[in-house]
């Protein structure tokens, strides 16, 4: 499938191709821009933004934000930076994704490999879930968190997180399951494996460009959360975006943007790292299944 | 199945048990104060506590002043898990006090006699059926207007006294081709201004009718439209581009000199200092126009959650290091509010400061003193929030004056 | 009793039964083919048989003992799919043995056994590669080697060829018909293609919506098809049917029909008058394979019974041994099959003789053979 | 099941497992999805303010007043802009982050160099969270200190670009944002989807005689339907979730021009105390979603059956 690509059967004129390159760098510029703006306040002194060369490369280069952004500005009493937040929100992605992609991997596996009466609605039902606004269940998920003793902590986040994030990987796993031989589960079937025996051993060998698509997915969208994150962490146990936005957001005290901007840089770059080193299998991931759909 | 559910509730005891073995004498503090003075601010009473041996669980989340924090606190009560503290204000207090939410803290206030030194319109947002539920920290008052002295002084403009006055003065910085005044257009900045405006506009008689008793008539009589006509004017004589601005940005073109005037609570003066300015020398600070005898206050507070029927000791010297006199001087300095117990030694503060304390005293002793509409210190959050609606509609011109006050009294009527 | 045992079998999905009451019985040593159109149930039945799908009511038998709920894996049988299923992240050498890992077969007897079976292959020099790097034909031969390893009692096929080349899939199939020789083993083999049956079978089954239509050995399928879906299904060009009327006259017994000038020809059936007595007057249908319809001199020279007609010929096709040619025989278009050399050409008269020995007689209301 | 009463370990297992496996994640969806849609859809027919209260006796602190709620969110002209807005917004999103996604991939396709640099620029902006990319939007796009500003320091006087402070024209400044975060993502898809077809329809067509633009049109972009609709997904999902974008780039504002159901269920529940309203104009959300999304899963899975 990667084959076919190399080669495509398009050709393009000489004159078609210039343009075809200014539109492509038009739209670097578009995307670059913000990330523009982020980058060169976070290495100027807070007067030369507030003074309005909000715009203009730094005429005074400072790292400055950056050291305070990380480990000396106040996001809460005391002085930590985000530094503390960062391993909050690793010990709390990591699981979260493992879980959701596992769970969505089998899910997945047995919606397509092993159905029976009803499976199709029950897959329905989940992928609806993706759709719920997570601002309407905040209240009975904190009830719920709290009967079971998970409230303020980070295994609760992990449920949180495991919940809403089923539905999409079960999605992706599904589509990219559905086009992948069912002789292989019946001829391992066969041969004597068992249902765990099968996932572990064919199915799940041949999923590495829908796992990339699935991690990636689950990592932006659980790394970037605030909602969950603030309203189901304990003050100590809260996730980077917390303090991200603990840092960014006062309604009357004194705003460092450069601070600002130098931690929503630091809060971005695990995401950041994600996209660029796995960005190639990401394209091949959804091809391989995603959108076949 | 049951086996189950037994396991998972070993664990979850588990989890439970470790949690609070570790926390077992700390005190819990929701709160926004987040950046950098206000943090450290902070920190004096988490140090204060931690000389008496009790820990402090810091859960600051911040944003939409305060907005994020409820949410949290929401979360937190429906998980059974209140923190101990939680900042809050105004009516957000007593619609939590009503719940029966709150400790009861009467015992503690007869000792420290909160009752003679909290000034009454303060006490109101404390007291729920004549209980102490919460531990004011402090007292912005909002009607507020910040200049830029150099300013006012190259184009002969001395303090506005009236309505008037302050018209002329926006006219002469308008000709003379300066922004005569900053504003970021966001709806609680817009209703912040409106405050000043109506009180100025209609009176303190006024103000308290339409905006603490809801008076349908009031709020739809001529007066509230000349306060909308107010508005009016001074959207006129804003820049083109204050939507969204954040205030401090709006402060900054007062202090470089871009625009004349910004009406903003006294939160702002931490801008000026921050930037090097001198009060009564670079800046000038001064009631608005009409509104020299009044203060519309907001007043932070942390109110203290019912843990269990009783108020344990260390939530008990949580509230009382927080009335103490040096926190509260501590505090206010850094935050530009005035203590919220009025028999504090003002000399720390500095000039507006202390004109802040010298004007909270006697607005509160001739009866004055009355809580800001903008910042939930009038009526509950849906009014609040209905009012913001209207006023923020109008300010960005999506309807006449007229059509306001009808929209208003309305808009009220809905949120009752 | 056989060896494999097909008892009563229904399989229904829902309210839907797709497999109506089947019964085989297998004998050791047996090749079987299944064949049938797509969607006859042929392959629900190996499926059935190999433990993939539930059996809804029957039994299925192996070595006598029954094989109702009983797992893929403890039955002893082997198959090979269609796409081959080999395991696209494991060498070739692992595929063949991973059904001995997973049944605890120690590494050592695996080795030899795999050894075993790649000389056997011939494929020992694939052994380190992964199914993606090999040909259609190699995949073919792993698939066959994850099969041959387990010495089941029962292979399993299920088109195992029809991913293939043309040239290919006759060089396999002889090597599977080969390798049945030569093993012995018993084989239930499931293919849409009748050729394939009719070469590798020791005995067919044809089916059809859901049915068996026939059991039997190839050549009393193709000689005596039991209806006309069976008669059509196997042979290529496919046996010709025409509309005829019996009209009995003393002891003989005329099939009548027109030929393309509307002149009534009257073919005489060899059959005993008993058996098609009770047809005098009504219309049958009567099927003659092409290579029973050949220009005179190419007639079987043995048959007893020959009449000819004489016709026009429609279309001749060379197919180098023979010549294929079509006329209009009672409506329908019949083909003949003649000698390569045989002169006739488009739109001229040619005699046309039928081998009355070989003809079939078909009811048209129930479709089944009368004679 | 006939055979199921006498099957063997290994096979009930296998009959068994599937399903246990399964029942987890759908036990937490029925729990935390549709339970508490139940839970809203109840809140939604109660006078509630800042919580559903149920006070230490069990007795409950609020009321069941019927459709009130949804007879006074639809008295609330605020609601009409949200609802509005949500439909500008939406409409646009979707279109727009179509076109480009699909534009780009299409350019992308076409053998280009540095593709592997080009690729992670246009997908990265979905890895940042809006409550710090908000703010650079924010000043872009301020005409004071952002584009406008710099256009005319350029010597384009006249250039005017102040949609973000402009009533009519915020909403489609939060589109723009919005493309900007996801039309990548989606730019993303199509190639797969591109990458997908198979050359020798395209070199078939070429022969026939098609011109580029009509390769693409006839042929190429027809076969792309699972592309679209995945996309479609995506893209919905993301539009009815829009929260953050807003609170952090405009703040609704100016006035109330950029609100959208998700800011204003926020509002109602959480900053204004009247959660009954809050939680009557998630329901009407709920099932807005529902409308649009049923027949698309029903045609989906029933399709694939």
């Amino acid at each position: 499938m990667a084959v076919a690509s190399s080669d495509t059967a398009i050709r393009t004129g000489r004159f078609t191709r210039t343009l075809i390159y200014v539109v492509l760098l038009l739209f670097v510029l578009f995307y670059i821009l913000p990330l523009y703006i982020m980058i060169v306040n976070s290495v100027k002194p807070l007067s030369e933004i507030t003074g309005g060369g909000m715009m203009s490369l730094p005429s005074a280069f400072t790292i400055e934000p950056w050291a305070k952004a990380w480990s000396t500005a106040q996001v809460g009493v005391e002085p930590t930076g985000l530094r503390p937040y960062f391993w909050n929100s690793i010990s709390m992605v990591v699981p979260a994704v493992a879980i959701s992609t596992v769970l969505g991997a089998l899910n997945g596996y047995i919606l397509t490999k092993w159905r029976f009466r009803g499976d199709t609605i029950l897959f329905g039902l989940m992928l609806f879930s993706c759709f719920i606004p997570f601002q309407i269940v905040l209240i009975p998920m904190a009830a719920i968190l709290g009967v079971l003793g998970l409230s303020g902590t980070t295994a609760g986040l992990v449920l949180v997180h495991v919940v809403y994030g089923v539905g999409f990987s079960t999605l992706y796993f599904r589509n990219y399951y559905a086009a992948f031989p069912t002789e292989l589960v019946r001829a391992a079937q066969i041969d004597g494996a068992g249902f765990f025996q099968i996932f572990w051993r064919i199915l799940l060998p041949s999923s590495g460009p829908i796992i990339v698509v699935c991690v990636i997915w689950q990592f932006t969208n659980i790394w970037n959360d605030f909602l969950f994150g603030a309203s189901f962490a304990s003050g100590n146990g809260a996730p980077m975006t917390v303090a991200l936005n603990n840092l960014v957001q006062s309604s009357t005290g004194v705003k460092e943007y450069n601070v600002h901007f130098a931690g929503a840089i630091l809060a971005a770059m695990p995401t950041l790292l994600v996209y660029i080193v796995a960005g190639r299998y990401f394209v091949r991931g959804l091809m391989a299944g995603s959108v076949k759909g | 199945m049951n086996k189950v559910i037994r396991t998972l509730k070993l664990t979850t005891a588990a989890a439970a048990f470790s949690v609070s073995a570790a926390y077992a004498e700390d005190v819990e503090v929701l709160h926004w104060w987040t950046s950098g003075g206000e943090a450290a601010a902070l920190n004096v009473l988490k140090q204060d506590l931690e000389t008496q041996g009790i820990g402090w669980q810091d859960m600051p989340v911040a944003g939409g002043g305060g907005t994020e924090a409820m949410t949290v606190l929401r979360a937190r009560v429906t998980a059974g898990d209140p923190p101990t503290a939680v900042q809050a204000l105004g009516f957000d207090i007593l619609d939590w006090g009503n719940q029966g939410a709150l400790a009861n803290l009467n015992d503690l206030a007869a000792q420290e006699g909160w009752d003679e030194v909290v000034p009454e319109a303060l006490q109101f947002f404390a007291k729920v059926d004549g209980k102490w539920i919460s531990a004011p920290v402090n007292v912005h008052s909002t009607n507020w207007v910040w200049a830029n002295k150099s300013v006012l002084d190259a184009n002969g403009i001395a303090v506005p006294e009236t309505w008037e006055d302050f018209v002329a003065a926006v006219e002469t910085l308008k000709a003379a081709g300066i922004t005569p005044i900053a504003h970021g257009g966001q709806a609680w900045q817009d209703a912040t201004v409106f405050d000043a405006v109506a009180m100025s506009a209609g009176g303190p008689e006024f103000y308290k009718a339409a905006f603490i008793d809801l008076d349908e008539e009031t709020l739809g009589s001529d007066t509230m439209k000349e306060a909308f006509d107010r508005m009016a004017f001074i959207r006129d004589n804003v820049d083109d581009n204050f939507s969204g601005r954040d205030w401090n940005l709006a402060t900054a073109m007062v202090i470089n000199g871009e625009a004349g005037f910004q009406m903003m609570g006294d939160w702002a003066k931490g801008e000026f200092l921050n930037a090097g300015k001198v009060p009564g020398e670079d800046f000038l600070c001064f009631r608005f126009p009409g509104t020299q005898d009044q203060v519309t206050f907001n007043a932070d507070q942390f109110m203290m959650f019912d843990q269990g029927g009783t108020v344990s000791q260390e939530q008990a010297a949580l509230a009382s290091a927080i009335l103490s006199p040096s926190f509260q001087i501590a505090f206010n300095k850094v935050k530009g509010s005035v203590p919220a117990r009025t028999d504090v030694d003002g000399s720390e503060l500095d000039a507006c400061g202390q004109q802040g304390m010298k004007d909270l005293a006697a607005a509160a002793s001739s009866g004055n003193l009355f809580g800001s509409m903008a910042h939930g210190h009038a009526a509950p959050a849906s009014v609040k929030n209905a009012v913001y609606d209207v006023v923020t509609a109008h300010f960005n011109g999506e309807y006449d004056s007229e059509t306001a006050v009808l929209e208003l009294v309305d808009a009220v009527s809905i949120a009752k | 009793m056989g060896f494999l045992d097909i008892n009563n079998v229904t399989k229904s999905y829902g309210s839907v039964e797709v497999l109506h009451k089947v019964n085989i019985a297998v004998e050791e040593g047996e090749f079987l083919v299944l064949v049938g159109p797509s969607g006859c149930g042929k392959s629900t039945l190996l499926n059935m048989i190999a433990g993939l799908e539930d059996i809804t009511s029957g039994e299925i038998r192996i070595k006598d003992a029954r094989m109702n709920g009983v797992h893929p894996s403890n039955r002893n049988i082997a198959m090979v799919f269609q796409s081959y299923a080999l395991y696209p992240n494991m060498t070739v050498g692992q595929n063949i043995t991973f059904g001995l890992e997973m049944h605890g077969v120690p590494k050592a007897e695996r080795e030899k056994a795999m050894a075993d079976v790649a000389k056997l292959l011939q494929i020992e020099q694939l052994l380190d590669r992964k199914p993606g790097q090999l040909s259609g034909g190699q995949r073919q031969r792993v698939a066959m080697g994850r099969a041959l390893v387990r010495n089941p009692d029962v292979f399993l096929f299920d088109e195992p060829l029809s991913n293939l080349d043309a040239k290919l899939r006759v060089d396999m199939r002889t090597e599977i018909k080969k390798l049945h020789q030569n093993l012995g083993t018993t084989i239930v083999y499931v293919t849409h293609d009748q050729i394939e049956a009719m070469t590798l079978s020791t005995r067919i089954a044809v089916m059809n919506g859901g049915y068996v239509q026939q059991l039997g050995t190839p050549k009393e399928i193709y000689d005596t098809p039991s209806n006309l879906f069976v008669a059509t299904f196997m042979g290529s060009p496919s046996m010709n049917l025409i509309r005829t009327t019996i009209r009995i006259e003393g002891v003989a017994v005329y099939a009548v029909t027109q030929n393309d000038r509307g002149e009534e020809v009257r073919l005489a059936l060899c059959a005993p008058l008993d058996a098609i007595k009770s047809y005098d007057g009504k219309d049958v249908i009567l099927g003659i394979r092409p290579e029973a319809l050949t220009d005179v001199e190419g007639a079987d020279h043995r048959s007893s019974h020959i009449e000819s007609i004489r016709n026009t010929v429609t279309v001749t096709e060379p197919a180098g041994s023979d010549t294929f040619v079509a006329t209009t025989i009672g409506g329908a278009e019949c083909v003949a099959r003649m000698r390569a050399d045989a002169e006739v050409l488009p739109g001229q008269q040619a005699e046309f003789a039928f081998n009355m020995e070989k003809a079939v007689v078909f009811d048209p209301e129930s479709e089944n053979r009368i004679l | 099941m006939s055979t199921a009463a006498e099957a063997d370990f290994k096979t009930r297992l296998q009959n068994w497992i599937p399903k246990l496996v399964l029942s987890p994640s759908l036990a937490m969806v029925l729990i935390f999805v549709y339970g508490f849609i139940l839970f809203t859809v109840y809140v939604s027919f109660t006078d509630s303010r800042i919580l559903p209260f149920v006070d230490k006796d069990g007795q409950r602190t609020f009321d069941l007043i019927g459709l009130a709620n949804y007879e006074k969110l639809f008295k609330l002209s605020h609601w009409e802009i949200a609802l509005t807005n949500m439909a500008v917004f939406a409409g646009l999103y979707i279109v727009v982050c179509t076109l480009i996604g699909l534009t780009l991939a299409i350019l992308l396709d076409q053998k280009i160099r540095g593709e592997g640099f080009l690729r992670p620029l246009y997908l990265y902006p979905m890895a940042l969270s809006f409550i710090v990319t908000g703010t650079a939007w924010k000043w872009f796009l301020d005409p004071g200190i952002g584009l406008e500003n710099i256009v005319q320091a350029w010597g384009w006087e006249n250039f005017e670009f102040d949609w973000i402070k402009n009533r009519d024209f915020a909403i489609y400044t939060v589109v723009l944002a919005a493309v900007w975060q996801t039309s990548g993502f989606v730019m993303a898809m199509f190639l797969a989807g591109l990458r997908g077809i198979d050359n020798e329809i395209l070199k078939a067509a070429q022969m026939d005689g098609a011109s580029n633009w009509n390769l693409y049109r006839r042929i190429i972009i027809p076969q792309l339907r699972p592309a679209f609709l995945s996309a479609f997904v995506i893209l919905a999902h993301l539009a009815i979730k829009t929260f953050d974008l807003v609170i952090a780039m405009t703040g609704g504002g100016p006035g109330r021009a950029t609100e959208l159901p998700a800011t204003f269920m926020y509002s109602y529940t959480f900053s204004r105390n009247q959660m009954g309203i809050g939680a009557s104009s998630a329901v009407i959300m709920l099932i807005t979603i529902a409308a649009i999304m049923i027949p698309y899963l029903y045609a989906e899975l029933k399709e694939k059956k």
